[in-house]
């Protein structure tokens, strides 16, 4: 079987495992910028949106980026049009993609969570929602995907909402975050996925933030090692599905995310060097020779 | 920003505000020649099956090998205005003006003749017409300083071969800071600079404050690029004389293409827009202020 | 004032900020290569020995490296002589050198820990000591480094044992690296030393783990902005003086993060690349121009 | 491994057993030529100011420009036996044997004269002599496979300077698989292939054990550089039969001056030793098995 064929994400039939991150391509405005192409080649088997909160948000003073030589700091902080302008403006434009649409949510309490978690779901146009408990950019207190018990409080509320597919999109910002994927899985969610980004601050040399925001999070090449150390201490903790993320530039990397336990995987920093990166990352996968059975690869 | 009515028949395949859209992914462009001009570098690449952009429009690029070195920035691709182009079916010729400001400029300056350039593009938002953006419009005055000649350069000549009428006002700090002119050849210019070393001693914007006391404001049409300060100065001037202008201006930007939410620029309204789909160019009007932290051509 | 020169560090006075980060460079070892210029241009202001346990440890199976394009993962497993052999063999070598040294130690309960502070630290050659504490607790099975309490509770133990300066040097792998950094200095701690390495684990594409040990962590440039957004939190949250690491490669790296609060700066992954990257690195900090007072630094 | 009788008188700056100390840092050498045979290449470089290395010994090697690249591979140094040496006070002049197999081989194989090389060496333990392993011997015999040709090239010039006999025994996989024979020009050498494009078809480890068959081992002394599979099978007939023998072996290496402990290789007696103080040449009798993940030359 090809590394590459299709896959069932908690119910959802993807025609291949790759996906893309949440924020990092809005399909919207790739419609813009390269016309009706988009559709035509959609290089993605599913398509998660940017995270979507109650209200609107402007997100973060610029400059809300900063490269790395691996990788990039961002500090987005999360601009959307709030539940209201996405569900008039951005999903009908959404509902046109070719592929199942996974709809990424946060807020600050679980009170906040449930009518947002409850409207999205309410939309056929719908597959599953992600939850995202973990940005690092907005400061909400308390940082539920930091803590078990949080976590499980959090699906307490939301469980009961649907009975469509509820994705819990973990932080890397902590000491282990199987901890938080057993909570996830027995709060009832049907899958996971991580890694968001990395707690980070570019200063300048006399101490100054660079990011407008102050901080920001850290994603590219330089968390695939720590990426690929999390999906596998997760994959190996929990019996729910595993969207890996992180560092993703190649069918290799791809493949390896596959091979630690995850059922799919996604592609973030690397579509703003090349927007159709996700294509030839499939491209790559697809590629690679099955690997023989009990085979180490080691030379 | 609302849709605006589209006075002037477009190009075929052209899109929302005019803007040309770009193949959907990267692909890779073979340079052909790479020349110094002034402070700056003349880079201009092969772009097969590529389309023509429209004047205002940006390319992402990144050079084919060596984009990064010990581990080190460049990582992203780089922002550049079309300066030129040329081309049919086949594809396009596509020239960018460069300064060597940091890794990424350093890295593209040393490209060679038959170098790979990986290139996405053309992108964001090109100019208006004069009518569109004042139905008495005269004609447009171009005010370009530094870097920014670039977009300049191919708006220029869209317009003469659309026989718009236009006049070049172009600023330079220093010697160091200049460079592009050939662009211009064969039209109207005036040229200022800092240090006096070519044309008026002082700033460009001076230019623009005479012409626009001489001319009537009524029948103006301001197009400005350069760096932030030359950009802030415009835009105030044409606010006082209520003249249209606009002004094609810079963020730092990952992707290009509105997908990382980076390359936020303030709006007069509140909140941001995202600079590589909702410009590079902008009305004037729709902005607080041109002086951003990197919101100009330096 | 320059920015490279003298500093006091918990009453241990360093010709100029810049330390080695421990396990990156063997003096002994050095010497063998180099000869006595080791010694006639020691490049740090103060020696960190690699850590010593309470037993001779082998380290872990090969392969032990791992390279990514901007740093490394390694699982080396604090191979050590022991503190018999530690204090028989090394120490009268490494008193030889020419600056304080700082002995690092590591043990599994603060009943191992105990006899070891004591031993080296009753050693008129040895300056301070470094505590590692990225390790597990075999009573509690739970990462001393990972839980404030823990880190607690092992100073009360050790604070008494010594009137030496006690350096804590905490993991990166946490939420929330202050929290320990507090927990330490009301413990009594006399300084921090962060960021240890990020959990990492460069696999196979057939899922197949490459490092002997399964997993290591990850050091060198990619994790430089992790290692500011913690040194700027750690600074922030205490009193007691910080030394910065991770990722430092130039002068400018320095530099920022004795801007971001640190009083000394350690290079770690940098010297492998060049034994004498220390050197450089102080001499393009002494470039530097002194930063004006207020001055952003931003364009 | 405890100190040994120095029974020969070393050259001026020599330290324990024999090793050339490597000034402290990374230090530019240049290229001054990069040619290819065989399958691989021969890299050539100044060392102004550098000394002399012994036979065995390697330096750590990285490309002044472009190692990394797109945020890539390589990031490290790259450890290299030195192959040929010569020169006098003004520096030292250094040849490597390079077979192409990684990012970073990759690079190097692409240097130009006059480019810069980022070395630091001469590191780690050289061969010793004949006699200091064999208190009755009678020369030496030299097996090497694939690149593993490097070191046992300099050793054999060495060796022969001092008038100690000396036969070289090397074996290749296939044409792609060899080269650097050059560097043995005006030698006693016999070959093997594993495909028989040249001499003996089959190893080069059938043509050592006919020669320690004929020979007597009790005056043998063996010196083995290569892939794994040749090392353990020289080292196990050097075993059965008795015979003195050292080998150069390798191991991933990050810092190569004892700084990571990075580069361990499992002792006979349990434990490691870092390949890179303690080695590279060991003892055969030292080490249990030479069929060590990534323990000898390719
Ligand atoms: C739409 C558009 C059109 C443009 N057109 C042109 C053009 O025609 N010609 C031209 O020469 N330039 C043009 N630019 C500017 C050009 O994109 C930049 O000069 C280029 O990106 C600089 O890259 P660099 O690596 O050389 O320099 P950088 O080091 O990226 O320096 C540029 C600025 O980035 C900031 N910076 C420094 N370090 C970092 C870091 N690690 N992460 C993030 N920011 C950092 C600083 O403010 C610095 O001054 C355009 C930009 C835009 C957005
Ligand atoms: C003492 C010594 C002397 C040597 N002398 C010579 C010589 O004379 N000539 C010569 O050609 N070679 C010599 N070598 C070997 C040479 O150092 C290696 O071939 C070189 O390091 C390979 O680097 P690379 O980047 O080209 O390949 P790499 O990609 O580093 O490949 C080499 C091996 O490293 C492993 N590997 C792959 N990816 C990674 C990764 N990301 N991190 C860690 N390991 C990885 C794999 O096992 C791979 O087969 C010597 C080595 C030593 C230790
Ligand atoms: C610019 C940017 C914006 C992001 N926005 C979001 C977001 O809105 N919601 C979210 O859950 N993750 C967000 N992320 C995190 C990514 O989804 C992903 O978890 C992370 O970038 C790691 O993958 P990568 O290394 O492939 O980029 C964002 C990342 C980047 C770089
Ligand atoms: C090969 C290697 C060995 C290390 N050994 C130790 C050690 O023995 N004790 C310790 O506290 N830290 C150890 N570290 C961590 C470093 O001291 C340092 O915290 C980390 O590498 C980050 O700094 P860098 O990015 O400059 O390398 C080791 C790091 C490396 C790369
Ligand atoms: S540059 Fe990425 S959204 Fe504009
Ligand atoms: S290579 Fe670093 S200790 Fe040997």
């Amino acid at each position: 079987m090809s590394p590459a064929g299709a896959v069932d994400l908690c119910g959802i039939e993807l025609a291949h495992p790759i996906i893309n991150a949440s924020g990092t391509f809005d399909a919207i405005a790739a419609r813009r910028a390269f016309g009706d192409a988009v559709l035509e080649r959609f290089p993605f088997s599913a398509y998660v949106s940017k995270t979507i909160t109650p209200a609107a948000r402007t997100g973060n003073p610029p400059p809300r980026l900063w490269e790395e030589g691996a990788g990039m700091v961002n500090s987005i902080g999360l601009p959307n049009k709030g539940l209201e302008g996405f569900l008039e403006a951005d999903l009908p434009l959404l509902a046109e993609l070719p592929v199942p649409l996974i709809v990424s949510v946060m807020a600050t309490s679980a009170e906040q969570f449930a009518p947002l978690v409850e409207a999205v779901a309410d939309r056929s146009e719908v597959a599953a929602l992600e939850l995202n408990v973990s940005c690092p950019n907005v400061h909400s207190g308390l940082i539920v995907g930091e803590e078990p018990d949080e976590t499980a409080a959090l699906m307490a509320t939301l469980r009961p909402l649907t009975a469509k597919p509820l994705i819990v999109k973990l932080t890397p910002n902590v000491a282990e975050p199987a901890t938080i994927a057993i909570a996830a899985e027995q709060g009832g969610a049907d899958a996971v996925s991580l890694i968001n980004t990395l707690k980070a601050a570019p200063l300048l040399v006399d101490g100054t933030p660079w990011l407008g925001a102050g901080s920001g999070g850290l994603s590219g090449p330089a968390v695939r090692t720590i990426a690929l150390k999390q999906v596998a201490d997760v994959a190996a903790a929990i019996e729910i599905p595993v969207v890996g993320m992180g560092g993703v530039e190649r069918g290799s990397d791809a493949a390896t995310l596959l091979a630690a336990g995850a059922t799919a995987v996604a592609v973030g920093t690397a579509s703003f060097r090349d927007p159709l990166a996700a294509e030839r990352i499939r491209a790559e996968l697809e590629a690679l020779q099955p690997v023989a059975g009990g085979g180490s690869g080691k030379p | 920003m609302p849709a605006r009515a589209d006075s002037e028949p477009r190009a075929a395949g052209r899109g929302e505000d005019g803007r040309v859209p770009a193949p959907f992914g990267r692909r890779r462009g073979e340079v052909i020649a790479n020349e110094p001009s002034g402070g700056y570098r003349i880079i201009t690449a092969l772009d097969p099956g590529g389309p023509l952009p429209a004047a205002g429009q940006f390319y992402m690029l990144a050079t084919e090998g060596g984009w990064g070195g010990d581990g080190e920035r460049p990582f992203l691709p780089r922002a550049f205005s079309v300066a030129e182009a040329t081309g049919g079916a086949e594809g396009a010729r596509l020239s960018f003006l460069v300064e060597d400001v940091g890794p990424g400029t350093a890295r593209l300056a040393t490209l060679s003749e038959g170098d790979g350039l990986l290139l996405t593009g053309p992108l964001g938002r090109p100019f208006s017409t004069p009518d569109e953006l004042n139905p008495d419009a005269a004609g447009a005055i171009l005010v370009g300083g530094g870097i920014g000649l670039a977009p300049l350069a191919i708006w220029r000549r869209t317009l003469a071969s659309r026989g718009i009428p236009e006049r070049s006002l172009l600023g330079f700090r220093d010697r160091q800071h200049s460079g592009g002119l050939e662009l211009f050849r064969c039209s109207e210019i005036r040229l200022a600079s800092e240090d006096g070393h070519a044309g008026h001693r002082g700033y460009v914007t001076d230019l623009l404050e005479r012409m626009l006391a001489g001319d009537s404001a009524r029948t103006a049409v301001v197009y400005a690029c350069g760096p932030p300060a030359m950009l802030e100065a415009v835009r105030a001037l044409c606010e006082l004389r209520g003249v249209a202008a606009e002004l094609a201006m810079e963020s730092p930007m990952a992707c290009g293409f509105g997908a990382c939410f980076g390359c936020a620029m303030p709006l007069r309204s509140g909140g941001y827009m995202r600079l590589c789909v909702d410009g590079p160019v902008v009305r004037a009007a729709d902005v607080e202020t041109a002086l951003v932290m990197g919101a100009g051509h330096r």
